[in-house]
């Protein structure tokens, strides 16, 4: 562990973070109010489309972005064929669950990723604007594969297909985050400038709270957890550092800037907690959210937090060292 | 005296992400409307649960009142799903006024 | 073993624009008490409502028990402008503790 | 035809702060689950309330849906503190499917 | 339609506005919580209305400003009737829905109001900050006049006049635009320093949130509408179209300035979703909210957002140059 | 009363308060969605917190820092003592009411407190930033006082007292309190500035909705109430009135500079309207919240923001222009 490693633990942003967790396992009735966790997601979903899209109106599209959006995408359709082969195997779940689990590890964490941001800035390893675009599209293939995974091609347990395709595209941060890239797009710096006081100025404070927020509440559902296995534990942090690098080199491969092939190294890390969850209740209701919520709530988004942004970013830091110096 | 008449008033606890699927099975059994109305948290055999919301994993309830023979029609468009899809469906008899509504 | 009596439960689904004219006719018959919770979401024949809180039109539930006397002449209360207001009426015996208190 | 059991639905209005208390005596008599779900204001003997979200003062009501003789006891475990904690208990008969669940 | 009315179309409060609009025709499920909406719209009245008594502080009150209340008291008052004629004529409403719908059209949305301020203020034509005064005070005489449309004279349907009248006059949006509006009179700019980080820096963000929240609501009604008659829809653009030139041919004739006048245009034409509606829950349960809610929530409102605030800056600009050129 | 007194009424905070229980009285229907107020107090209380702690991470722990520290935990414990004898003596409560009555007013409100700093900085008798932690520390010991005069040293009511002083030294705004203070040590002025417009620029226009909000809460109680007897008005008012005399002297006495001597003044005059009302509900609840309640948020509450705080703030300037004249 480096310093760029341990300089995460006095950034508030993640002090707040650790806060959380300390507060729920003091058992301290702290609580936010969830029509405000709720409101506050939003808005730092919005917030990150609006600063992508931004970005890359001025950046433009060009390989580059292109390469990072189709790796992205990759990696978000075949991550859940690996996370899957191990909860089955080593993981010891049913066919439905290890689906299901898989799903979270093939897609994303929108505040894991902007909790990256804001260290790797720290940092000076800004990651380009368009790696907000490849977020958002990583959010959703994972869930199509899982339910490949869980159900086979044939079936869809008695859920009418089209239903199920349309819950999985439109669903609300794909549409938030996009929607606000593209007004950030048609915007550019000019229509940015009158909205920045609330999207750009506000935006840590609002992180801070929310991640304090998500530490009480993955601190929370550990807590209440009934017994997850020690091999589940074991995945839940194992995976993540797998695809961490495997994400890094290939963002370092495909040729991405230092701090977007970290970028790209945190979003395979990341699980998702937000939109999965919600599409697999309503796709696959009898995986057990006791297994998937807390594998993805309370052990990988907090170690990703705490530790793996840290690491990836001393990663790709050093395959971009190695890749300078061969010929 | 006003006039009373008996009806079945049935309580479906739902994950809101299945909410759809109940209301569309109300309305295929053809009762007349429903009522969602939210919950905070719970106990069940899976466990506890609280502060669901940001996480799109919350519950609510649904509540419909009908006429005996629609409200059994829902129990059996209903059953099938009940464990799998973890709900909990409970109903009893009610006195509600102008009972030709429901 | 604990002591039950019979009460009645009456459960008024309502405009949150006209809550106070339920609970004052609450009131009038002179029932001790009332609770009211909110609502979501809901479909009846004229059509769905959801997310009206903005709005004002969002609806709440009023929930009383009282003795079954009291609960008939809250009935009759209700009655003239349960259908012209949008009101659902409906009630049950239920068995409290403590009685009196109703 | 779908076969239904009947089983005890009780209800407890109780503060938020004392939740904790209510669903403790609940998992003591070894009742499978409960239900929080929110309220709004009320009125009782001691004066209105509402808007006390912000104080810690509001209340939540507690559902469980229970065989009659595990209602009977947590009715007993709760009569007690019923009026020095301001509680409101309720309960009565429903329809379940599947009650071996309960 | 020149080149103001399609400059709407870049600015981000407009697009998010759009946003939502597409996003529920997607039946995407992307939902503001209530709380959080609820919260925008007591925010966005606060501060506007203290941003409208800060101005007055400055210019004091003239024979301008009170013309322009009288104007706007009296467009209140008498828009109702044309619109009532219209509605049961044309529109073959019964006598109550006619009423109603009348109050909606007579009375002002706030946030359209809001929009055009924003939208003139890019086109160098900022209204007086007296125009607050003037959108408070219009709130509630149309449903004065509604009432009396639907009821005749003499019954109330056995509501007690005065709680009504109470209702009317003491209902939250003109407490809380007039208080505001006070606040800033008695602080004045000094006063209002202190606060304006909160106030004005965040305002045009919370706008683009709001608006993305209405464009939802609006959208999904509009899909939840069962037949809404052709006649009503002609209605619904119709008038605001009307309403719209008749406000800001009354601005320009008692002598205000452009954008004054334009905003007095939009006064007229914009109807009520936030006040009128409670209050005819309240004073006319008989009503069909699925008629008043879906003419000018669903209709009304994004006309006048995407289309008709154009206009009536053009229309403004054309009339006071003519008023100009006139001897 | 001096001009100090009379400069409170300018400002916008209590103005907007103002605004609230005028609004009650005229029994409108405005309202803040309870999630939104409560969303607010946690965003006053983690940026009082963070400012706390920012402020002392660079002034240091000194021995005026211990001694103010010292006195506002003994002025906790101590308080409810004198507070029992006057409310079982001249308001003639029985014990259990006596007690949870005490506990209130030797606990604080933070919103008073913030109220007051905001008030101060404006006379320029800004408290040192110390003063936050010493308010965290005075919320619970008087709860402990308070529950020993209702109950005695032995019975807890059936209440295990484990579970009792857990709720008591552990409740959400100790936690947030002081982990907000511990996070602005640790981070300095720099990680202040990341967050500072969120939690800084935002604060005085969140405290105006907050005190908009408390003004309608406070006075729609009073109104509800059923018969506070006089002799209970008179304490509510007396009281804050005795302690705040207490509390500026005993501050003056060990030496704190005016504006925080006031601020403990303020702090020893609040009653707690938030913490220590919860902690009654759960360990007192035989105790009547109709009588706590509306003493310290409708009668003490509105006292301290509008008349007290300009009198200890004046009385502290006194009492330090004695301590300056004596040799
Ligand atoms: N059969 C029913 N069961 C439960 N709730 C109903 C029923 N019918 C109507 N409702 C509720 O009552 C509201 C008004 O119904 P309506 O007056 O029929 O439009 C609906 O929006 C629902 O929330
Ligand atoms: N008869 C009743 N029906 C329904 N709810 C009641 C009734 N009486 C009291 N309540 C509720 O219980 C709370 C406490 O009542 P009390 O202990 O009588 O002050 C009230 O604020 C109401 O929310
Ligand atoms: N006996 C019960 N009474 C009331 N609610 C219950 C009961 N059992 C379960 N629940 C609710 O149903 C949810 C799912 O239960 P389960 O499927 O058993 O995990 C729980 O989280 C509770 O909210
Ligand atoms: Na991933
Ligand atoms: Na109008
Ligand atoms: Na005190």
């Amino acid at each position: 562990m480096d310093a760029s490693t341990l300089q995460t633990f006095t950034s508030p942003v993640v002090l707040f973070f650790v806060l959380g967790v300390a507060a729920a396992f003091a058992r301290s009735d702290l609580a936010i109010p969830e029509a405000i966790a709720k409101g506050m997601s939003l808005y730092l979903m919005a917030a990150i489309g609006l600063k992508g899209g931004v970005a890359v109106s001025k950046s433009g599209i060009d390989g580059t972005v292109l390469a990072a959006l189709g790796a992205g995408i990759a990696a978000s359709f075949l991550i859940p064929f690996l996370a899957y082969a191990v909860l089955k195997g080593f993981g010891r779940l049913d066919r439905i669950n290890a689906g299901a689990v898989a799903a979270h590890y093939g897609s994303v964490s929108v505040v894991t990723f902007v909790t990256a941001v804001e260290i790797l800035d720290a940092q000076s390893k800004p990651p380009g604007g368009y790696m907000v675009a490849v977020m958002a599209t990583m959010e959703t293939p994972a869930i199509l594969t899982g339910l490949l995974l869980a159900r086979g091609l044939g079936s869809q347990g008695g859920q009418p297909k089209g239903e199920l395709l349309h819950e999985v595209f439109f669903n609300a941060s794909v549409v938030l985050l996009l929607g606000a890239f593209g007004i950030g797009l048609i915007g550019g710096a000019d229509g940015f400038a009158e909205v920045s006081p609330f999207f750009e100025a506000g935006f840590k404070g609002v992180l801070c709270i929310f991640l304090l927020d998500m530490g009480l509440i993955a601190a929370r559902r550990m807590m209440d957890a009934r017994a997850l296995t020690w091999r589940l534990a074991a995945i839940a942090i194992g995976l993540p550092l797998l695809n961490g690098f495997l994400g890094t080199a290939l963002g370092t491969v495909i040729g991405l800037d230092v701090g977007s092939a970290a970028a790209l190294g945190v979003l395979c890390a990341s699980a998702s907690y937000i939109a999965v969850p919600a599409a697999m209740r309503f796709a696959l209701p009898e995986a057990d959210p006791g297994i998937y919520l807390t594998m993805s709530l309370s052990l990988t988004f907090p170690f990703n937090i705490l530790i793996n942004i840290g690491l990836i970013s001393a990663t790709a830091s050093l395959l971009a060292g190695i890749g300078a110096a061969a010929p | 005296m006003i006039e009373t008449v008996t009806r079945k008033r049935i309580e479906i606890l739902t994950d809101t992400a299945l909410v759809k699927r109940v209301t569309d099975a109300i309305d295929r059994v053809e009762i007349t409307g429903w009522t969602v109305t939210p919950v905070l948290s719970g106990k069940g055999r899976e466990g506890r649960w609280r502060e669901e919301r940001v996480m799109g994993t919350d519950k609510v309830l649904v509540l419909t009142i009908a006429a005996e023979d629609k409200a059994m029609r829902l129990a059996e468009e209903i059953a099938p799903i009940l464990t799998s899809h973890g709900l909990l469906f409970s109903m009893w008899d009610v006195q509600v006024i102008r009972g030709e509504r429901f």
